[in-house]
């Protein structure tokens, strides 16, 4: 899966944010917890407040805290671009296929009752949170890649300059 | 006065006029605001009251957030239907922003100036050299641009292309 | 169908076994799926077949939902399974199956064009995401015209909005990216009064769904709270819908966006706008609300009578044959929203059929002039001249698309101008019939100026030469068949004209009869 | 199941809780937080300085989320604190970091200024026949609001709010996520494949010369 959009390899944060070494042991130590409390508002959102969305953008949240004490190519180590990109659309099918999937059972589009008599709406819902947790996950790291890495000197592809 | 009071205190209608208020300031700065980001702000601002609108509505006073209590009787809740639809309407709101921006990205590259009478000066002189010149927006294919624009001078100092 | 459901509650509804009762949800779902699915596979080629598959997919659904809702009556379909006011609910209209049918042959057809060497500002490995985004437009535009839920119609405008600026960005010239910007503040605007003017309806209603929200207004319709709302739906639709003063996004957006991108969007998005103001009008408020009591009629029709000269004048004086295009279509929309304004069903008649005679001719003008473009290298008047000589299948087409725009009899503009003067003499307004044929007489001018361009100009110099330093000669088959494709429809549904006039004729009665009939 | 207690949810007469709360004036947390709301707004507008105008963005979302928070809607408050403070000021700080930071100053726009103001009065005069704000009789609580809250009850999902989005409008839901989507296609097709220019010369713009004639 090489992408040839890959990380800038000179991103270099600003040298003040660098020295804090405060702020990055912090940082460091935020992120994880950042990651699990995502993880905790993604599948306690029957519960209390939150869900997919919420979950998805606290975890892009964790990556962006961690990209700007870093470098977005740190981040993009972990997850390259390419893999954002992949996830946004898992995150958007497995949405869509929940529905498609009830739809050949013979039910409605989205009728989660056709997964099962009992839990239906419990798996539905929870697949669909999950579908929508990637997608948005995905999808802010990934404007969180196209904007943290904006520079006065860098430049569209080829040929695709603004003319 | 004793409308006006009946109107705001009892009935509770200044929190609608406030938000109106709200909304307006961000309608202003969008059509009034030159800079091209600035317009994207105001545009955030009337997104974000309109939203303000809408869980008004869903309000009830007394009430509490829709979370249903376990073995609780006659607890009021606050109408969840509201929050579910501006769930999406903060999704819709972030998607544009993040095109905005990325539009202004692609403009401030093109042109040089995100101030808006500076562009607008700018697409006259170009349309106008359009009708003079009778140029050729169909480029051939598979050809590297042999029409470019000159080097636009990119951050820092009031963008001077226009002049 | 909508009180039965409240009583039901929460239940679930049962769906017939038969496949086809899936159609109203597939008609949206397949585009939707095949949108992420090229995002997912990164390849041109695969983008391309997906998405060309997909539209003539959803064309022939389409055709089939038209059928069943002319033979059965209004299909409807719950998300989720949920009844009415609960879930959101698909309803099918005849109109809206009218709409989505137009939407969805203007997609194919746009997409079996071949935009050799003028798609798109991106480079050629990553033109499968001018796909993705071509693919959540369509199903943007068709979900707003299936969904019976006021909220829904908002979430599918922004999609089909927010995929319609990256695409005009895409446009090769610089100025497409200031076209994008402009419409892009414009239609999220548009998109919030909408938005605003739902949520006041829904304060004093309590309901989303289009019946049960027409079902519950009357008891309501005199307080300010929902005149206010009706006026907020009707200015958020104006936007999008370019009415009179509030298009100023249109032309340049038309102008930049890349060919094929231009030819889709003329032919559908304002013709999806159209549908959903009307449904508002005639379904959720209903035409003796709207015209009688608040007399929108006073205001629409001026502005469509305005829009109708603004338009057309503007044309005339266009160097650019896609600018002279596009302030055509701002002409050719005020004759559409006349018809709505009317209020007869003569006049509505007139702008549904004419939804599809101009989405079919504009987008078939626009395809001539992205083959003019191919070829000459440039999209100007003056690059027509002497190219009925050598591209005469392409000014062929220019000279019939023209016709229809004028209204020349024999061509499907034709069919919707007669409708509309019939309209307007049912209405008692002799002089608006007067208006209408002065105003084609505008659209003889802008198209006569390209014509004797064709037939009669000289190309000068280095004009006789196309962009690759060769002869001008005729555009590629892959190009040429739809476009002609195209053209020919507005021939075929000229002289033919029943089918499309008696469809466009039951979607108007459906209409005027309001809410369930 | 779940179809006989909704139909009695929405038969019987909402519980009001405490009709003191109801009768209460002006809720002075609420004027606050709209007060700073409005502030911030104005603030934003004027200032010509761009950094500050993007962090105050984030801290207009954040005091936007106290008042959701208010009013009882606790996802949507975590959502805007989320997106609004969060990613949506990251977005414009990224912009920001390669444009011109200041916005000319330039005289009011009094035709705009006409515009928003008629636009508002048309809003407030809506208002007039609205119902009271707060009030649990408005036909919002009274219709379709009830039954979810039944059918949420019955599914044993204590928070309602997950249940209408991802099942009753699921199908909203699913259109909410191609928006994210769409988003996420049009900063692809407009900032993805950038690189960074080599340096200058190669591949650069500058020497190309333009129809612009410079």
């Amino acid at each position: 899966m090489a992408d040839e959009r890959g990380p800038v390899v000179d991103d270099e944060p600003p040298m003040r944010m660098r020295e804090q070494i405060v702020l990055q042991v912090g940082g460091r130590l935020l992120t994880p917890f950042i990651l699990l409390f995502a993880l905790y508002v993604q599948f306690h959102g029957d519960f209390g407040p939150g869900g997919g969305f919420q979950a998805g953008v606290l975890f892009a949240a964790a990556l962006v805290l961690f990209g700007l004490l870093f470098g977005v190519d740190r981040v993009q180590q972990v997850i390259p671009v390419s893999v954002s990109e992949v996830m946004i659309a898992v995150g958007v099918l497995l949405y869509a296929g929940v529905g498609v999937t009830t739809l050949l059972l013979g039910s409605a589009f989205l009728d989660y009752d056709a997964l099962s008599a009992e839990h239906g709406q419990h798996w539905g819902i929870l697949l669909v949170e999950a579908g929508v947790g990637i997608a948005v996950a995905a999808t802010m790291t990934r404007l969180y890649y196209a904007f943290g890495s904006l520079h006065p000197d860098s430049e569209p592809a080829a040929g695709e300059h603004g003319e | 006065m004793s409308l006006l009071e009946a109107l705001l205190v009892q009935r509770g209608l200044w929190v609608y006029w406030a938000i109106i208020t709200l909304m307006m300031i961000g309608l202003y700065g969008v059509i009034a605001r030159d800079h091209l980001v600035k317009k994207v702000m105001g545009l955030n601002v009337f997104q974000s009251s309109a939203i303000l609108l809408y869980v008004a509505i869903g309000k009830v006073r007394g009430g509490t957030a829709a979370i249903l209590l376990e073995g609780e009787e006659n607890v009021l809740y606050s109408n969840p239907l509201p929050h579910v639809l501006m769930l999406t309407a903060i999704v819709v709101g972030i998607a544009t922003t993040a095109l905005a921006l990325a539009l202004t990205v692609r403009i401030q590259e093109a042109y040089g100036t995100l101030e808006e009478d500076e562009l607008a000066r700018l697409r006259v002189r170009e349309d106008e050299e359009e009708a003079a010149l009778d140029p050729h927006p169909f480029d051939p294919p598979g050809e590297p641009e042999d029409v470019e624009y000159p080097e636009v001078k990119v951050g820092g100092g009031a963008g001077g292309a226009g002049v | 169908m909508a009180a039965e459901s409240v009583g039901q509650g929460l239940q679930q509804v049962a769906l017939s076994t038969a496949f086809d009762v899936h159609f109203p949800a597939l008609e949206v779902v397949l585009p939707l799926v095949a949108a992420p699915l090229c995002f997912l596979f990164r390849s041109r080629a695969f983008a391309r077949i997906l998405s060309a598959a997909v539209a003539w997919l959803t064309f022939g659904v389409a055709l089939v939902l038209l059928q069943k809702v002319l033979a059965e009556g209004t299909v409807r379909y719950p998300l989720g399974g949920w009844a009415a006011p609960y879930g959101i609910e698909y309803r099918v209209t005849v109109a809206g199956a009218w709409v989505i049918l137009v939407v969805s042959l203007v997609a194919a057809l746009t997409l079996l064009f071949d935009s050799r060497g003028s798609a798109s500002r991106l480079a050629p490995e990553r033109r499968y995401l001018y796909y993705s985004a071509f693919l959540l437009c369509l199903a943007g535009l068709l979900g707003m015209a299936i969904t019976g839920d006021l909220f829904n119609i908002f979430v599918f405008l922004e999609i089909s909005s927010l995929s319609s600026y990256a695409l005009i960005a895409l446009g090769r010239d610089r100025r497409a990216l200031m076209a994008s910007y402009s419409y892009l503040i414009m239609g999220t605007i548009g998109g919030g009064f909408f938005m605003i003017g739902v949520g006041l309806l829904y304060q004093m209603t309590g309901t989303l769904n289009v019946e049960d929200m027409a079902q519950r207004l009357p008891a309501v319709l005199d307080t300010r709270t929902v005149l206010v709302g009706f006026a907020f739906l009707l200015v958020g639709l104006s936007i999008k819908l370019a009415v009179f003063p509030l298009h100023q996004w249109l032309p340049n957006a038309y102008t930049f966006a890349p060919p094929r991108v231009s030819a889709f969007l003329a032919g559908t998005a304002t013709k999806v706008s159209y549908y959903v103001m009307a449904e508002v009008v005639f379904v959720l408020f209903g035409a003796h609300f709207v015209f009688t009591e608040i007399g929108l009629g006073a205001v629409l029709m001026p502005l469509s009578v305005a829009a109708m000269f603004v338009g057309s004048l503007a044309a005339i004086y266009q160097a650019d044959l896609r600018r002279l295009l596009a302030y055509s279509s701002i002409g050719q929309l005020g004759y559409m929203t006349l018809g709505l304004s009317l209020a007869n069903v003569e006049g509505l008649t007139s702008g549904l059929v004419h939804v599809f005679n101009h989405g079919v001719t504009k987008s078939g003008l626009f395809l001539v002039v992205a083959c003019v473009g191919y070829r000459t290298g440039r999209t100007t008047v003056r690059s027509m001249a002497g190219l009925g000589t050598r591209m005469p299948a392409t000014s062929l087409a220019f000279v019939i698309g023209g016709m229809s725009l004028i209204g020349v009899p024999g061509t499907a503009g034709f069919v919707s101008k007669w409708e509309l003067i019939r309209g307007a003499l049912a209405a008692e307004r002799l002089w608006l019939a007067a208006v209408v044929l002065v105003s084609s007489l505008l659209a003889v001018v802008y198209v006569w100026r390209v014509v004797e361009m064709i037939y009669f100009g000289r190309p000068e110099g280095l004009e006789s030469l196309g962009r690759d330093g060769e002869p001008v000669r005729e555009a590629p088959f892959s190009m040429l068949l739809p476009t002609l494709i195209l053209v020919a429809a507005t021939v075929v549904f000229g002289l033919w004209s029943d089918p499309t006039l008696s469809v466009a004729r039951s979607a108007a009665v459906e209409l005027l009869g309001g809410a369930g009939g | 199941m779940a179809a006989a207690e909704a139909t009695a949810a929405a038969a019987a007469p909402l519980p009001v809780r405490d009709l003191a709360v109801v009768e209460l004036g002006p809720l002075p947390l609420e004027v606050l937080l709209l007060a700073l709301l409005g502030l911030t707004a104005v603030v934003i507008l004027r200032t010509r300085e761009l950094f500050p105008a993007a962090l105050l963005t984030g801290v207009f979302s954040l005091i936007n989320a106290g008042l959701f928070t208010l009013m009882d809607g606790v996802d949507v408050a975590f959502t805007e604190a989320a997106v609004g403070a969060g990613i949506s000021t990251v977005l414009f700080l990224g912009a920001l970091s390669m444009m011109d930071r200041s916005e000319r100053q330039r005289p009011p726009r009094w035709r705009a200024l006409l515009a928003v103001v008629l636009t508002g009065a048309a809003l407030i005069y809506g208002t007039f026949d609205m119902p009271s704000y707060g009030d649990p009789q408005a036909p919002v609580h009274r219709h379709i609001a009830p039954q979810y809250l039944a059918g949420a009850e019955a599914v044993h999902i204590p928070n309602v709010v997950t249940v209408v989005l991802a099942s009753y409008r699921g199908y909203d839901t699913l259109g909410e996520t191609v928006v994210v989507l769409t988003a996420g296609v049009g900063v692809v097709i407009l900032l993805g494949g950038r690189r960074r220019r080599r340096s200058a010369g190669v591949g650069s713009t500058i020497e190309a010369g333009g129809r612009d004639g410079g």
